[in-house]
């Protein structure tokens, strides 16, 4: 936590000769085990597996004592951040050896502690299952799994390394010698160099260079600069922020001191989204063991450099990802966002200078300057350089956190990593970008996925969160879906945007009630344009992408909900009727579960949907066992599974 | 110096014509009358006053205006109001002398703003009450035109007309 | 207030029309007396740019863009600049505004004002489902901004998104001025200004306080104190004075005053 | 989740009108003094400006499970900011309440991941049984509330519903009354 004699470090040399000891250590320990406390892997009850692991290693210890004898395996266990595959969890992976244990149960503890660690013998049950189309057979290091070794991690490098509550523990992973490296060797303007040449755009959305957006700053000459690392990750679908401010909360805050020694910043805000409960806890820790470490707050390492770090939570609103609305937000007022002409690096928060980057790049920095700009600026495209974080969702088989360098086709991300399509059905489309951001359906699956490649085809890079649709996914319903939550997030301030999006939504809403109108597709473009055009900020203005990219990718399945009232996915509940087919054996669930009573039958009698009073909830399908309900749309069968 | 409205109040007959030009100067739809910036009161039978905006140099309409909507005219030395003005009344209420109004039938705050350097209610006066003048009084001549009590208006006009 | 005062001016043109502009003015306050029409509902020269109702869009081309390259900004928040050309009625923009006057007619049915000015852009019946309302407010925050110049800060929009509305919490706030109503583009606020010497605004009743000579209404008791203080705050001529109940009875008493007449029937101070 | 029609200038919807709190909510000067005493506590702890607004709010919020009128009262005086923007705050952000809830609140997460496995049927399904709808009111016997979040970050698990701290994944409208049996306060 702090160096050796408990003492903040006063000096650079002092914090590496600590690391050093660190290192030294560790490497007497033989194994380390990791449980991923990823937020999916603690919903299935990760942190019960820790502790249970816990126990386990001390009642071997005891035992051996007991006897005499000494543990012979020296070994850390440790919780870690998001290891990315997150529908196998819980994980547990094994080091140096990089077993990877997938679905593991607190009962498996035991037999991972007597075989593997002790034995050296693989637990088989646990251990991760390629798919069929790779011959199957099972995998035991994870660098073997597809979904792994076609990764390259930059931002998530520490992600599922290292213990987020632990400062030793990061820096035996090699934390802090990027700043040492800044605030030792380089002058503020050669950070900014690097940074510039290494081609880092704004991992936020925007995509705006961010060397260019840290001189602009500089060059406005004033006292104070603000810094501010936005974690108001607001994005469905999307939680690489969350996984890093999680798992690896000091990359981000080193991120920042690098940042804040170029800029000459003094003061730094952390804005996290109030949903992010455990990533605000790790951060705070994180600050307060780097405060007594003398790695924040006055007189840094004994060089003069000041910075202190506050965290803000978000209130909860989508609109303060927009940076404008985020310094409204942190000033204490209504996030409503203000007039872009007006450039926040000259009159921000309070109306000071104040510089804004995401937490994935504000993560990517320390890399940078560790490894230098040119091997930063190698992996990528020419334009949009490095790596990016994707989340990975929806209806692919992998689903998860992944990172990639940028240029990798869509079809060797969702079909290579993500493992393809759930049930292997057919591929519909990909959206990516978060709310404002597009759909993309099959023909673009080659598309190389970078800030530019994806704004041209109507979606956007975003903040990183890729939902992958099958065929059983309505794209009326997709747009619908966005549009209403927009309107739940719209600040509401200017006409295009609040009227806009309830009138859009209106419009969707009847389509898919089957009232739609021909005409209606017009009116939704001429009123999308108006609102990319004239809305007042960027969410607003990116509203629409949406509604006007599966309306330019499926508009025939627009035309079919209107015109004949059909909906081919089976989802628009007006659209659709259920219907219990011949093989239906009568036992009688579906009619029990059923909220209106729709359903008549006898015991081992085939039963009847009376169309008047179903509702169309489903829950008959997802209660039948075999699987003898369809969903007919246009008198055609439909079928779609309730549950992936 | 620049010109500056004087009032010379035993000259005045309280004939109403100033308050008639700056009704007509200031009408902006012809027809509709607007409320003249500048009153003329009969005090007591000898006496006449005309109340007219003082152009205070710490003007208290001005420091109370919560939109800076009155603006002094560099070129002519008068506070203006101008379109920025939200309504609030503020400034009818700050003013020591009564001189900020409120025309209810144009509905907009009003004030003497000596029309633009040309003032009307002097170019009317018969008596020369009011003068658009941008000569600085001697003490002698300022105590003469605020003391000197006149109930004649032949002898006025006589003056006048000597001038 | 937001006018950055600069004797710097720089050039432009709008409409064809070359014009010289203050530095640092926004479009839209450099087109009066151009013969130019930019329709605004939430602008006011007096308040805080806001940018809510986007009908005041004009198109803009800056110095070294391409030719057919053209930007949509509204003109009430973009600053003027040197070799800027504006466009304020071009097809695009024309489209623009009607689609917003669409959608506000759709919001507001009930309300004139809109209506009026959607028939000058061809929009007379609105292509999308009308909010069922009586009310027409269009969240244009003029009374909120104008509620906070004024110092008291009673009107507050709430909520947000379609659900927004505007509204006063807390109603001691309030001081019956009138201000927001009378601002209000649309006439949404509500208001009775004087019935039998009381006014209703906000759901709040006021005393009105009239001059005894004149007959006039000065303001409610609330809006009178406050100017008070904050005519006080502002260290005024006379701030001991500014305790009687208003201004213009004073005025008869300082036109005694400075008329010199020695006998003057009543003090001034028992002027009432 | 329908556009709801909007309400106008003078005639605040529902969330305006926090002083009709429940009675059992309002048990006397008590529970008032308890609350004030809260926002005390809680206000000591920031500087009194208005930039800790929505820090004060968030704590008060978490404390109390919602921002009673009082509460809210206190810390406008408190930060001197005037009490239509605190009102105009906690109308804006989604973190907070303005009206007492449940026991236990669902959140059901419609988060893409979650919506295009079938969250809005579970939306629909709670609303039928417990008979409220997102973000308002209670649960007639007092125990439920229904919140639906935008994403939970368990996009693996979805569709997901949330009571307290427990993930209740790939949820399907047949087992909604089997959680909720289980989570039923005692």
């Amino acid at each position: 936590m702090t160096s050796s004699n408990g003492k903040p470090f006063g000096s650079v040399k002092n914090l590496l000769k600590r690391a050093e000891k660190i290192l030294k250590e560790r490497k007497k320990l033989k194994q380390e085990i990791r449980v991923c406390a990823g937020p999916g892997c603690i919903a299935l009850g990760a942190k019960d597996i820790h502790k249970e692991l816990c126990k386990q290693l001390d009642d071997h210890k005891k035992e051996l004592e007991a006897a005499g004898l000494e543990l012979n395996v020296t070994l850390s266990e440790k919780c870690t951040g998001c290891h990315g595959m997150c529908e196998a969890g819980p994980i547990v992976t094994i080091e140096p050896e990089g077993t990877f244990y997938t679905g593991v149960k607190p009962r498996d503890t035991k037999k991972i502690v007597e075989k593997t660690l002790l034995k050296d013998q693989l637990v088989d049950p646990l251990l991760y299952q390629l798919g069929h189309h790779r011959g199957g057979g099972k995998v035991k290091h994870y660098a073997d799994i597809p979904f792994y070794s076609l990764q390259l991690r930059v931002a998530l490098r520490k992600v599922g390394v290292v213990d987020p509550t632990n400062f030793d523990d990061f820096l035996a992973e090699g934390g802090f010698q990027a700043f040492a490296k800044a605030i030792a060797e380089m002058t503020p303007e050669d950070v900014i160099d690097q940074v510039e040449k290494s081609g880092l755009r704004g991992r936020g959305g925007a995509g705006f260079s961010t060397g260019r957006k840290w001189r602009s700053a500089l060059r406005v000459k004033e006292d104070r600069v603000w810094l501010i690392c936005n974690g108001d990750e607001g994005d469905p679908g999307a939680f690489m922020d969350r996984a890093i401010m999680e798992g690896d909360p000091y990359s981000v805050l080193e991120g920042m001191m690098i940042g804040a020694y170029a800029l000459g910043a003094t003061d730094a805000w952390i804005y996290v989204r109030h949903e992010y409960p455990l990533a605000v806890e790790h951060l705070q820790m994180a600050i307060d063991k780097l405060t007594n470490a003398g790695l924040l707050g006055e007189n840094i390492l004994g060089t003069g450099m000041t910075l202190n770090v506050r965290i803000s939570r978000g209130g909860g609103a989508f609109v303060c990802g927009e940076s404008s609305a985020l310094m409204r937000s942190l000033e204490g007022k209504v996030g409503e966002p203000r007039a872009k002409y007006v450039r926040s690096v000259e009159k921000g928060l309070h109306d000071e200078p104040t510089v804004l980057n995401n937490v994935e790049t504000f993560t990517c920095v320390p890399a940078i300057i560790d490894k230098g700009a040119e091997w930063f600026a190698s992996m990528g495209r020419e334009k949009s350089k490095g790596t990016k974080a994707f989340s990975l969702v929806g209806k692919v088989k992998h689903t998860g956190l992944i990172e990639v360098p940028m240029g990798r086709t869509l079809r060797e991300i969702i079909f290579d990593i993500g493992g393809g399509i759930i049930d292997d059905r057919p591929f519909k489309a990909v959206q990516t970008g978060g709310p404002s951001g597009g759909c993309l359906p099959a023909g673009k699956l080659n598309l190389q996925v970078d800030f530019d490649t994806l704004a041209d085809a109507g979606a956007m890079m975003g903040s990183g969160g890729m939902i992958v649709m099958d065929d059983h996914t309505c794209m009326v319903d997709v747009a619908k879906y966005f549009i209403n939550f927009l309107i739940g997030e719209s600040c509401g301030k200017c006409v295009p945007c609040r009227e806009g999006l309830y009138q859009l939504y209106d419009l969707l809403n009847k389509i898919t009630n089957g009232e739609g109108k021909p005409g209606d597709l017009e009116t939704i473009e001429t009123l999308c344009h108006t609102m990319e055009v004239a809305s007042l900020c960027a969410l607003g203005k990116s509203a629409p992408y949406p509604v006007t990219s599966t309306i330019k990718y499926f508009r025939e399945e627009y035309e079919e909900h209107i015109n004949d009232g059909v909906c081919r996915a089976g989802v628009c509940p007006k659209l659709i009727v259920y219907h219990i087919n011949d093989d239906c054996n009568g036992c009688e669930v579906c009619r029990k579960h059923c909220p209106t009573n729709a359903i008549t039958g006898e015991k081992k009698k085939l039963h009847v949907i009376d169309p008047d009073l179903c509702i169309s909830c489903g829950i008959c399908k997802s209660v039948c066992k075999f699987d003898t309900i369809d969903i007919m749309s246009g008198g055609k069968i439909v079928s779609r599974d309730v549950v992936a | 110096m620049s010109k500056r409205l004087y009032v010379t109040p035993y000259r005045c007959i309280d004939c109403k014509v100033c308050e008639q030009a700056c009704s007509l100067a200031k009408t902006p739809v012809p027809g509709i009358p607007a409320k003249p910036r500048v009153q003329t009161f009969k005090v007591d039978d000898q006496t006449n006053f005309v109340l007219l905006c003082l152009q205070c140099d710490e003007a208290s309409c001005q420091k109370v205006c919560p939109t800076d909507a009155l603006v002094r005219n560099p070129e002519t030395g008068a506070i203006e109001v101008n379109d920025r003005c939200i309504g609030c009344g503020f400034c009818v209420q700050a003013c020591p002398f009564g001189c900020m109004d409120y025309d209810d039938i144009h509905n907009e705050y009003i004030k003497c703003d000596v029309c633009k350097g040309d003032p009307a209610c002097a170019k009317y006066c018969p008596t020369g009450a009011l003068v658009w003048d941008e000569k600085a009084w001697t003490d002698q001549e300022a105590k003469e035109r605020t003391e000197k009590k006149s109930t004649d208006p032949f002898s006025i006009a006589l003056e006048m007309a000597k001038k | 207030m937001s006018k950055t005062k600069t004797s710097k001016t720089v050039h432009l043109t709008i409409d064809g029309q070359n014009v010289e502009a203050p530095k640092g003015a926004m479009i839209l306050d450099v087109t009066p007396g151009l013969g130019v029409e930019i329709p605004s509902l939430c602008a006011h020269p007096g308040l805080e740019p806001f940018g809510a109702c986007r009908l005041c869009v004009v198109e803009i081309q800056k110095p070294g863009w391409d030719d057919w390259y053209k930007q949509l900004v509204t003109s009430c928040l973009f600053q003027v600049e040197e070799g800027l050309k504006v466009w304020t009625n071009s097809d695009e923009v024309r489209q623009n505004r009607k689609v917003v006057l669409d959608l506000l007619m759709a919001r507001v049915p009930a309300s004139d004002v809109i209506r009026d000015l959607g028939n000058q852009y061809g929009v007379t019946k609105t292509s999308y489902a009308e909010v069922d309302t009586e009310d027409t407010c269009i969240m244009c925050d003029i009374c909120v901004r104008a509620c906070h110049a004024i110092g008291r800060d009673a009107i507050a929009s709430m909520s947000r998104g379609p659900d927004k509305y505007v509204d006063v919490p807390d109603k001691d706030a309030c001081i019956g001025c009138l201000v927001c109503a009378n601002l209000c583009p649309t006439n949404a606020i509500p208001f009775t200004a004087n019935d039998n010497g009381k006014r209703r605004i906000w759901g709040k009743e006021f005393d009105l306080v009239t001059d005894e000579r004149s007959g006039e209404v000065l303001g409610t008791t609330e809006y009178i104190e406050h100017v008070r203080k904050r005519a006080e705050d502002k260290g005024l001529l006379c701030p001991e004075d500014m305790k009687h109940e208003s201004a213009r009875v004073k005025r008869y008493g300082y036109a005694q005053k400075l008329s010199h007449v020695a006998d003057v029937e009543e003090p001034i101070e028992e002027v009432k | 989740m329908t556009p709801s029609k909007k309400a106008g200038v003078g005639s605040p919807r529902s969330g305006a009108k926090t002083s009709k709190t429940k009675k059992k909510n309002g048990a006397g000067k008590n529970a008032s003094k308890v609350i004030l005493a809260a926002t005390d506590e809680i206000l000591a702890h920031y500087p009194l400006e208005e930039a800790s607004l929505i820090m004060v709010l968030q704590e008060l919020n978490d404390q109390l499970n919602w921002l009673p009128p009082k509460a809210l009262e206190r810390v406008a005086k408190k930060l001197n900011v005037p009490f239509g923007k605190v009102q105009g705050v906690a109308t804006f952000y989604r973190a907070f309440s303005l009206k007492p809830k449940g026991k236990k609140t669902v959140k059901v997460c419609t988060g893409t991941a979650c919506h295009v496995r079938g969250a809005s049927m579970l939306v629909d399904e709670l609303k039928r049984s417990l008979e409220v709808e997102p973000g308002e009111g209670i649960s007639e016997d007092g125990n439920f509330s229904l919140e639906t979040v935008n994403c939970v970050g368990a996009c693996a698990m979805a569709p997901v519903a949330m009571i307290g701290d427990h993930y209740y994944a790939s949820m399907t409208p047949g087992n909604i009354a089997k959680m909720l049996k289980k989570e039923k306060p005692e």
